[in-house]
């Protein structure tokens, strides 16, 4: 594989920079929550990673459109890409909501649409690497992922509306929140915070989904020189 | 009836085919030779438009793959080593169904006339499980034969035959091919290949790296022509 | 001998009476799913511990669950049938459209289901002493019914023609299936409990938008998965 | 958390537990590309080593 391009490395250096004046800003710039206390912290790494792993979903889903219209393998490992590195990031915020929560609602997991989604959605994602693992032919993963990624973008959202139907105590962060829900209101520093925890790991998705094209790149060249050795 | 010009065919990264060009005329019988795993099934599911071609072109009686793959299909009949049977439906049913998929009118005057091609007229009422394999086979060819087809593939249609059956296969298969069909087959049976086709095309690496016709192999026989030629 | 390319309509048509007709034959698949659901049925019964007013809240939870788990062993069944002696390259080298197949599959697929549903609705009946016998309640079934086949007709597809098969259907359906599992669930549920059918409408459209929306996605994909 | 123990409650571990489950877990995900990637470009060599010896390849599983 060819050395890290220049503009990866930048992108490294930058990344672990955001993270680190993200993790200062959520850790000991942004003021104690008064309900909640220190937990509330936690709070900015979890809507960051939750925005990145919709985020990848989105990406992943229309990669594999796009993968099926153009039949192109670099979609191909752009959706891999998004799925694996989202699947990480949603992990981490389905866990970071459960300590959250614990203080929070005195439970480590409740049954709220937006947890229960994330859940879902993130079984959805393992599924996928299942259904990709079970094949042997590289156009007929891509193939298969592609149509499972746009069953799952399509179906996850229409799961969350019905989840809600049960009902919720997921607080509301952004927009209106109706009667029955507790808003939780942010100083203006806390939402430098919050601003800077979604932009910090918008940058950190970006380098690692560049990681692993490369590692796919280098995937694909090694199974290429299988295929050859064995003919 | 058949042409096909720098056939290319990739599985992801791994080349099947590498440019491979092919025409057959109007009633030639082309039995398609070569070692395992140089292409032959995945060149055959190509013309019979299971599968796409990476680059290059086909053509079958006129028709463009896969581009107009509703009109070759209307005109292909293909026997693989599968026959392609349901084994919970009578003979009859089983040629029905397929009759249906094809639209064809006056089934059962067609079906009857089938099943006496391929000999199962006796059987017309049994279910196609308590058929033995060579029975299913010849069922198969009936299948392929529905609707009147004027090209046919088969795809090693001897696999797991006995003597008998095979030799009961190739006058099926020979009164088949007799109607004026344009036929490719492939095949690893050079025994059977020799008795039927008229020509023998040599498939290695991908390519075509031979052709002959039947009488252009008067004085050498066919296994030292298929030796030769995989070895060049 | 006249022929003509058969129109979308018949040729689903005659892929659906090929997989009645073997099926009238053998009862292989729909009496394994019945039985399979007795017994899903039985075990909930002693794991819940239904007494009256528990048996209340579960009974839509469980009917759903034994349909969904039924319908799998359908699914899967009616595309091996198709994979395992080659039925499927059949079914493509037909001069006929490829939603054709998926229609007719669909369907067929749709009518083992109904098959279920037609004896384990009396008899859950008749065991639990609730009347299922509604007008409101069927069409939630049928639209239920309609979705779960949908999806399941082109996962099972693709699960054929991987590695790992019939186990990989369940994984691969039941995360996408959740909607429209939970929608009949709470259809279901809230015409079992007497609700007026206005209280339930937010989950009846979203049955239904599943419902649209999957077939229309399924029908445009199920190409990508038959194709090589 | 000393200092705010009569206004908010103390939730400080479990601050400590999110903020080092989101480091294990980046960690262990960045760690598993860098081990791909190296074992990859093992396999990498190796088969390009053998395309240029052209021996007998192996067929590797």
């Amino acid at each position: 594989m060819q050395p890290r391009p220049i503009g990866l490395k930048i992108l490294d250096v930058v990344t672990i920079i955001v993270l680190a004046i993200s993790a200062y800003l959520a850790l000991f710039f942004a003021p104690t929550e008064k309900v909640m206390g220190e937990v509330q912290r936690v709070f900015y790494f979890h809507i960051g990673t939750a925005w990145v792993g919709l985020l990848g979903f989105v990406i992943a889903a229309i990669a594999g459109i796009a993968y099926l219209v153009s039949k192109n393998m670099l979609w191909d490992r752009f959706e891999v890409a998004a799925v694996e590195v989202s699947t990480v990031f949603f992990f981490i915020t389905i866990v970071l909501g459960s300590i959250w929560a614990r203080p929070a609602w005195n439970t480590w997991w409740t049954w709220d649409p937006r947890l229960t989604t994330a859940a879902i959605t993130e079984l959805i994602y393992i599924a996928y690497f299942m259904l990709r693992q079970g094949i042997e032919e590289p156009e007929k993963r891509a193939r298969f992922g592609a149509v499972y990624t746009l069953l799952g973008g399509i179906s996850a959202p229409i799961t969350f509306m019905v989840i809600r139907l049960f009902r919720t105590i997921h607080p509301v962060v952004i927009g209106s929140a109706n009667g029955t829900q507790e808003k939780m209101s942010m100083s203006g520093d806390m939402k430098i915070a919050f601003f800077f925890a979604l932009f910090a790991f918008t940058v950190i998705f970006v380098d690692m989904i560049w990681h692993r094209l490369r590692l796919s790149a280098l995937e694909e060249k090694v199974e290429s020189l299988k295929l050859n050795a064995s003919m | 009836m058949i042409q096909v010009k720098k056939l290319v065919k990739r599985f992801g990264l791994k080349t099947i085919l590498r440019g491979l060009d092919f025409s057959v005329a109007q009633g030639e019988f082309v039995a398609l030779l070569g070692p395992n795993g140089a292409g032959k099934t995945t060149f055959l599911r190509i013309l019979a438009s299971l599968s796409r071609p990476s680059l290059g072109e086909v053509r079958i009686a006129g028709h463009r793959l896969p581009h107009d793959a509703a009109q070759v299909r209307a005109k292909l009949g293909v026997v693989s080593h599968m026959p392609l049977l349901y084994p919970d439906l009578t003979a009859e049913e089983n040629l029905q169904f397929y009759a249906r998929m094809y639209g064809i009118d006056g089934m059962d005057a067609r079906i009857t006339e089938v099943l006496d091609l391929v000999g199962l007229e006796r059987r017309r009422k049994d279910l196609v499980r308590a058929f033995s394999r060579g029975m299913q086979q010849r069922l198969a060819i009936g299948r392929a034969v529905i609707h009147n087809p004027e090209v046919m593939l088969f795809d090693e249609p001897y696999t797991g035959l006995d003597q008998d059956a095979s030799e009961m296969l190739d006058e099926v298969l020979r009164s088949v091919a007799a109607k004026g069909r344009t036929v490719v087959m492939t095949s690893h049976d050079l025994v059977r290949a020799e008795e039927l086709a008229t020509r023998f095309d040599i498939l290695s690496r991908g390519v075509i790296t031979a052709s002959a016709a039947r009488a252009d192999l008067k004085q050498t026989n066919l296994l030292s022509f298929y030796k030769q030629s995989l070895e060049s | 001998m006249n022929k003509s390319t058969p129109s979308l309509w018949k040729a689903t048509f005659a892929i659906v009476r090929k997989d009645l007709a073997a099926e009238f034959r053998s009862f292989e698949l729909v009496s394994a799913m019945l039985v399979f659901s007795l017994l899903v049925i039985i075990i909930f019964n002693f794991a819940l511990e239904l007494d009256i007013k528990v048996r209340e809240a579960a009974n839509a939870g469980i009917l759903w669950t034994t349909f969904a788990f039924a319908g799998t062993l359908g699914l899967n069944r009616s595309m091996s049938v198709e994979k395992d002696r080659g039925c499927m390259d059949g079914l493509l080298l037909a001069p006929v459209d490829r939603s054709a197949i998926y229609f007719g599959k669909a369907l067929s697929n749709l009518a083992f289901m109904f098959i279920v549903e037609a004896i384990v609705i009396p008899m859950y009946s008749m065991l639990y002493n609730v009347n299922l016998f509604r007008i409101d309640l069927l069409v939630v079934i049928l639209l239920g019914s309609i979705g779960y086949a949908a999806v399941g007709t082109l996962l099972a597809a693709m699960s054929v023609q991987t590695r790992m098969r019939e186990v990989l259907l369940p994984i691969l359906l039941f995360p996408v299936a959740i909607p429209v599992l939970l929608a009949a669930v709470k259809c279901s549920s809230g015409l079992l409990a007497g609700d007026p059918f206005s209280d339930i409408l937010t989950p009846f459209n979203l049955l239904l938008v599943y419902d649209i929306i999957f077939i229309a996605i399924a029908f445009m994909t199920f190409d990508f998965v038959v194709e090589e | 958390m000393f200092l705010l123990l009569e206004e908010a409650p103390d939730t400080f571990g479990y601050m400590i537990l999110g903020y080092a489950f989101f480091s294990v877990v980046m960690i262990a995900y960045v760690a598993s590309m860098y081990v791909r990637n190296r074992n990859l470009k093992r396999d990498l060599e190796t088969l390009e080593s053998i395309q240029a010896e052209e021996a007998k390849p192996t067929k590797r599983q």
